[in-house]
Parts: structure tokens; C-alpha cells; sequence
């Protein structure tokens, strides 16, 4: 086992591209992954509203010019 | 002193919001030091004389075109006549925003640094001596570039004239900085140099925002 | 009115959803298969190369990384094309979603490189492998394009800046190749050992070839995944849009 | 001048009187003289109306008042004390609207707010204020998706939530709807209720009730090219 380890005494480049390539890798999944989850979540919040902006129109002064 | 780090954190959250804007500055390090080996030629032996002046120059350029909107985004904005009116002296405003633009912009530029000893062949005991050298030297930079930046705050390519003035202020830091390296490679002591840098740096953060802040009050008239 | 041609071009990305979501999984289990057997097959079943030893091993992350480099971005430039021509606003989203895994890739390479030149060089960084370099030349290429859509607020104008400087990004690279080796013969340094080697054994060609698949398995997955990621963005942007004129 | 404008001898600024006096105030710009001779005394609860067509030196006077511009001649008095012996400590008393409403993009509506209001030292509620004018409801919405007034409606949300005894309004209708102007209205009003100071610049009719007025357009202009 230790042999494997070893690499024929590469073992201290060979581990650390690999580990490299694995980290870079499930890094991006997680980052990925997060942002999904994020934004259905907001997606969610944001149509949950939506049914009540719809109908409510006396929140306040809204009549402006969109910029 | 509250509204000191309030500032800090409002301006590091912007950074943050703003995303990979505020690593461009890192980017152009990284670019414009890669530049020279296709300009010189490949060979170990002339990048490694050469490389410690060339990532000081980059690391003078890289800061200089990210202090070029300290404070121009928020005179923009109107946000800067309301920071005036916030119960601390401008002189403090002016370091709490070039202590977080140093955060966001300096420290990557010191922490990519070993990155571009390795493309221009420095020898690797020299490395620590570069990295101590930029977080010694780096804050005179952030500093001196912030009265540059008040100074031209509001002007229309203000970033031109901003290189002008702040440049040739910039040369003694180049020296001792990359004095410390010559010292460095030739396996002397670098102390002397470092020493003579963190000087500078401390001279510029006691008198960098009096001059910063009387160019502020002057660009809000 | 308005949300009538809203709800038109989201017909489309909403079909997308659907596909991707049917995909993934296969897609999913082909990348761990491939990966796993491509692992296995490149440290443990792979024989030692006799004259790189055992640090050869390297070349199974190394080579495959380097290949996504460009394949990613030929992918991103032709998706480019396509939403640069027909408007396409899936082409678009696939384009940026591109750019993070390409850059990904991008890295391994580089710092997957050095590791290897270390013990063939003695050197982290040699300016003399042409191919490297290369590589580095693309990494900044794609800092740039995310960079340049970082830059837009409104999707719409981004993708359209970004598909141009990925174009002339596409039609740059191959030049790019060719004065950096052309640059490499002026400065001929002495017996540089070219990473990879020219002729290579079954034994080697094999696990480099699972990798690769491996890894472009994986970028299907991951550009699915953003994908849908920027659909939902985009849905996000408008709703937010239509919340602050309600 | 207008009538309405009340002269006050130098003489009688002098001593701790609560409030902002101005004495032959006069202010140069681009070696040209804006206005000059300004004359005026506000104590707690007065309001003064700056009133004249664009270029007359409205937002300029508002300037010196803030303390951005030294005035070329006069004295701007804070309680009795020439503000320009401690700027900051002045500055620290004034809340200033101008023509920019200083909104972050990258920043919610509520993160805006509540960044300004711990900057300035103000303990309010920032959701009080954003329902004031009609923002509640938007408050986690990034600020780059607000309109022109959405933008101007959060600026004087800040103001609501400002607890500083002068404020300076540099055309705070601009493009606001009708219900908010009234809003800002009441706020004016709350505001000198409470002993407050408020001067505004304005061309259109902003309903401010017993309001000192300075007509800037009519101001006289006799040291005209002094400066130069």
C-alpha cells in the first residue's frame, strides 16, 4: 500500500495533480449546485409574490417612470 | 472609530457583490508579467535577472489602473457628498476606503506573486522575500495612488493624468522593493531594504490622507 | 402583452428543463463509471513508462485537461455563433455557461503541468513547451470573456459582446499556437522534454482516452447544470424587473 | 429681494443662539459670482424655500450651507459658532439630498438603507422608513431594478430615517409621483415639528407652510465680475 503511495518516489507530484484536478472539479460542482439551489429558492419567493403584487395595487405610490 | 470599520465593510461588500470586477486588477498582474518572457525569450538565466524589477512594475501598474475608481464610484453616485457628512474626519474615510481597496485589490496581487516568480524562474528561497517585500511595500502604493486618485476624482480621463502624478512618487518604493530582491538573489540580507520600504509605508499612512482628504474636500466644491 | 412574449421565449428553455432533467442521470452515472474506471486503470493497471517512470501518471489529468481546454472552448465559440446569428437565447446560456468549467479545466492543466515539469525539468515553469503556454494563453482568454459579461447588466447585450470576443478568441487561438512554437524554434533551449511524448503504447493510450471521455462526460453534466442555473437567473431577472414596475 | 426674506444685522448672530445664521453670504464659481449678499436666520422649526430658474445659484447656495463650498465672503453660523472652525462637527449635524441619490446596485433596497443609516449614526427602523414611501415590499430587490423615482423614494427613505437637526434638499420632487411629494410633505413637517431646520431648493411647488423664501432669480448681482 505504502508502495502505491509511493509512486516510485513521484508519489509527492502525482498526489497533489490529482488532487488538484479534484478539488478544482468538486468545486465547481458544489458552486454550481449552490447557485441552483439558491436561485429556485429565490424563483420560488419571488412567484409566491407575484400573486400578490398582481392583485394588490393600493401599496403605496407606484405610478412612476421606470428608468 | 465605528464608522471607520463601517466603511470598510460597506466597501468590502461591494467589492464582493461586484465579483470577479475586483479581481481584474490580479488579472492584469498576471497578464502583463507573462508578457515579457515572449519579449526576452524563454531563457531561465536573463528572465531570473530580470524578473523581480518586472513583477514590481506590474505590481505598480496592476495598483495604479485599480485606484483609478476609489473614489470615482462613488462620487458618480453622489454616495461621496453623503460620506463626508458621516461624524469622522475625512482623513479617516479616505484610509478605511484605500484599507479595503487594499484588501481586495493588494493582497490578491501579494498572494498571486509566487505564481509569476515561478514563470519568471526565480529562484524559490527568493519567493518569501518577494511576498514580504509586496505586503511591506504595497500599502505606500495603495496610499500614495490614493491621493492621486482624489486629486483627479471627477475629471474626464482623469486615469491618464492620475499615472502622471502618481508614477514618479511611486519610484522610491520600486527601488527599495526591488533592492530587496537584488539583495535577496544574491543571498545577502534583505532586511535593510525591507526596513527602509516599511518606512515609506508608514509615512505615506500618516500623511497619504491629509492630502487625500484636502483633495476630497476640494473635488466636492 | 408583455408577458405573453416572455412566456414565447421561455417556451423554449422550459423544454430544456424537461430534457435535462430526463439526462442528467445517465449523463451523471456515465461521468463516475468513466471517471472510476479511468482512475483505476491510470494509477493502478497502467504500467510505469520506462523513461518517466512512474510520474507519467500525471498525463492521464495532464492530457485529457489540456484537450477540454480547447474543447470547451470551440463548444463555447460555436454556441456563440449560434446565438449570435439566430438570437437564440438557449445558445447564449450555453456559451456562458461554458466559460467557468472550460477555465476549470484550464487550471487542472496548468497546475497538473508544473507538477509534472518539476521532476521532467526541474523546473515548475517552462516557457519552452509551446503546448503550456498555449494553455496559459487560453486561460487568460476565458478570465476575459467571464470577465466581459461580469461587466453587462443586461443579459441580452452581454451575450452578444461576449460571443464576439469568443469568436475572435476562436479564430486567434490557432495563431496564438503557432507564434508561440514558432517563438519556441528562436529560442531553442537544449533538449527540452516535450510533456506527453510522441509515440505512446496501447497501455498508456487506453486509460488517457476513459479519462477523457470521463472528464467530458462531466462537462456535459456540469453545463446542464449551469445551464438551468442561468434559466433560472434570467426568470429571476425578469420577475424582479416586473416586481419593481408592479 | 423678495419681502419674505428676514434681515438680520450681523451684530445680532452673535451669541449661542440655537439654529443656522447666515450673514452677506456670497459664493464664486468658476471665477464667477453666483449670489451674493444672502442674508438669513433660522431657528428650530423654520423652513426656507429656495426658489429661482436653473442656473441661479440654488443648488450652489444649498453647497455652501452643507459646508462643501467655502463662501468667498460672509459667515455661515451653527448655533452661534462660524462652522468653519470645525467643519466636521458641523457636517455632522447636516443631512444633504442632491441631484444623486447615492444607490448602490449591487445592493437591496433595505441594505442601501440600513448601510447609510448606521454610517450617519441614525437608530431608526429602516423598514419604517422604506413603508413611509411605498417601498416596503420591494426591499430584498436589488437596488439596479429600481426606476428613477423607486431611486429618489429610497434617498429621502434615508432622510426619514436621519436624525440630524438640518437637512439641506437639493430638488427632492424630481421625479416623484403625487403621493409621494405629499409624503415628503409630511416628512418636512414632522421634521420642524420635532425642532428640526429645513431648507430646500425647489422650482416646483413644493407645499412648505410658513417658509422663509429667497427668490434667487431676483437676487442682486451689483459686485457681478469682483471675483475675476
Amino acid at each position: 500500500m505504502t508502495e502505491f503511495f509511493y509512486m516510485g518516489g513521484y508519489g509527492a507530484y502525482i498526489w497533489p495533480a490529482y488532487g488538484v484536478a479534484a478539488l478544482v472539479m468538486i468545486a465547481l460542482v458544489v458552486a454550481t449546485l449552490r447557485s441552483l439551489k439558491l436561485r429556485e429558492a429565490e424563483l420560488a419567493k419571488l412567484e409566491a409574490e407575484k400573486e400578490k403584487w398582481g392583485r394588490r395595487t393600493d401599496d403605496g405610490p407606484t405610478a412612476d417612470t421606470p428608468s | 472609530m465605528m464608522a471607520f470599520w463601517q466603511i470598510v465593510r460597506r466597501d468590502l461588500l461591494l467589492a464582493r457583490r461586484q465579483g470577479a470586477s475586483s479581481l481584474l486588477g490580479v488579472a492584469f498582474f498576471v497578464i502583463v508579467v507573462s508578457l515579457f518572457p515572449f519579449a526576452v525569450g524563454p531563457d531561465a538565466i536573463i528572465l531570473a535577472s530580470i524578473g523581480a524589477g518586472i513583477i514590481w512594475v506590474a505590481a505598480l501598474l496592476a495598483t495604479l489602473l485599480s485606484l483609478d475608481r476609489l473614489f470615482q464610484a462613488d462620487f458618480e453616485d453622489g454616495s461621496l457628498d453623503i460620506l463626508v457628512l458621516t461624524r469622522q474626519p475625512i482623513a479617516m474615510l479616505v484610509l478605511a476606503k484605500t484599507l479595503a481597496h487594499w484588501l481586495t485589490t493588494a493582497l490578491p496581487l501579494i498572494i498571486a506573486s509566487p505564481l509569476l516568480a515561478m514563470f519568471m524562474a526565480l529562484p524559490v528561497d527568493v519567493f518569501a522575500t518577494l511576498v514580504i517585500s509586496l505586503a511591506v511595500g504595497t500599502p505606500a502604493l495603495s496610499l500614495i495612488g490614493a491621493v492621486g486618485a482624489a486629486l483627479t476624482v471627477g475629471m474626464r480621463r482623469g486615469g491618464v493624468l492620475m499615472s502622471l502624478l502618481v508614477l514618479p512618487l511611486y519610484i522610491p518604493v520600486l527601488i527599495f522593493g526591488v533592492g530587496a530582491m537584488g539583495a535577496a538573489m544574491m543571498g545577502q540580507d534583505a532586511s535593510s531594504a525591507l526596513m527602509l520600504l516599511g518606512a515609506i509605508s508608514l509615512f505615506a499612512l500618516v500623511l497619504a490622507p491629509i492630502g487625500a482628504a484636502a483633495a476630497l474636500r476640494l473635488a466636492l466644491e | 402583452m408583455m408577458a405573453m412574449s416572455r412566456l414565447h421565449q421561455y417556451a423554449n428553455p422550459m423544454r430544456f428543463a424537461r430534457l435535462s432533467k430526463s439526462l442528467l442521470p445517465w449523463v451523471g452515472a456515465l461521468t463516475i463509471l468513466l471517471l472510476g474506471i479511468g482512475l483505476y486503470w491510470g494509477l493502478v493497471a497502467s504500467p510505469a513508462d520506462y523513461q518517466q517512470k512512474d510520474s507519467v501518471r500525471i498525463m492521464y489529468i495532464h492530457v485529457p485537461a489540456a484537450w477540454m481546454t480547447l474543447f470547451v472552448y470551440v463548444n463555447m465559440a460555436i454556441a456563440s455563433a449560434v446565438g449570435l446569428i439566430w438570437r437564440h437565447p438557449l445558445a447564449d446560456i450555453a456559451a456562458k455557461s461554458c466559460a467557468p468549467i472550460g477555465a476549470g479545466f484550464t487550471l487542472i492543466a496548468l497546475v497538473t503541468g508544473a507538477l509534472w515539469g518539476q521532476p521532467m525539468w526541474g523546473t515548475w515553469w517552462e516557457w519552452g513547451d509551446a503546448r503550456l503556454v498555449s494553455v496559459l494563453v487560453m486561460f487568460f482568454l476565458y478570465l476575459g470573456y467571464m470577465a466581459l459579461w461580469q461587466a453587462y447588466d443586461e443579459p441580452t447585450k452581454a451575450s452578444r459582446a461576449a460571443a464576439i470576443l469568443a469568436l475572435v478568441g476562436v479564430v486567434n487561438v490557432p495563431i496564438i499556437h503557432f507564434s508561440v512554437e514558432w517563438w519556441n524554434t528562436l529560442h531553442q533551449t537544449a533538449s527540452v522534454l516535450k510533456i506527453g511524448g510522441p509515440s505512446i503504447d496501447a497501455s498508456m493510450l487506453w486509460p488517457l482516452l476513459i479519462m477523457a471521455l470521463g472528464f467530458t462526460a462531466y462537462f456535459v453534466v456540469l453545463l446542464l447544470w449551469r445551464m438551468r442555473a442561468e434559466i433560472l437567473a434570467r426568470r429571476i431577472h425578469v420577475l424582479m424587473m416586473q416586481k419593481a414596475s408592479a | 429681494m423678495v419681502e419674505s426674506v428676514q434681515y438680520i444685522a450681523p451684530s445680532a448672530i452673535s451669541g449661542a443662539t440655537p439654529g443656522i445664521a447666515v450673514a452677506a453670504l456670497s459664493c464664486d464659481r468658476g471665477g464667477r459670482r453666483v449670489f451674493s449678499g444672502i442674508e438669513v436666520t433660522l431657528s428650530p422649526g423654520d423652513a426656507l424655500v429656495l426658489r429661482g430658474p436653473n442656473g441661479s445659484g440654488k443648488s450652489s447656495l444649498l453647497r455652501v450651507l452643507g459646508g462643501y463650498i467655502r463662501p468667498a465672503e460672509g459667515v455661515l453660523r451653527w448655533n452661534g459658532e462660524d462652522v468653519w472652525d470645525d467643519i466636521g462637527q458641523y457636517q455632522a449635524c447636516v443631512h444633504y439630498v442632491g441631484h444623486l441619490d447615492g444607490v448602490k446596485p449591487v445592493l437591496t433596497v433595505r441594505e442601501n438603507l440600513t448601510m447609510w443609516s448606521a454610517l450617519m449614526g441614525d437608530a431608526m427602523d429602516p423598514d419604517d422608513a422604506l413603508k413611509h414611501f411605498g417601498l416596503g415590499n420591494l426591499a430584498d430587490l436589488p437596488a439596479k431594478y429600481l426606476s428613477a423615482g423607486q431611486r429618489r423614494r429610497l434617498n429621502l427613505a434615508r432622510l426619514g430615517a436621519s436624525q440630524r437637526p438640518l437637512w439641506l434638499l437639493d430638488e427632492p420632487s424630481v421625479s416623484l409621483d403625487a403621493t409621494s411629494v405629499t409624503q415628503l410633505e409630511e416628512l418636512v413637517a414632522s421634521h420642524r415639528r420635532t425642532g428640526g431646520i429645513v431648507i430646500v431648493a425647489t422650482h416646483n411647488d413644493l407645499q412648505i407652510d410658513h417658509a422663509t423664501e429667497i427668490d434667487m432669480g431676483e437676487i442682486d448681482m451689483g459686485t457681478l465680475g469682483d471675483a475675476t
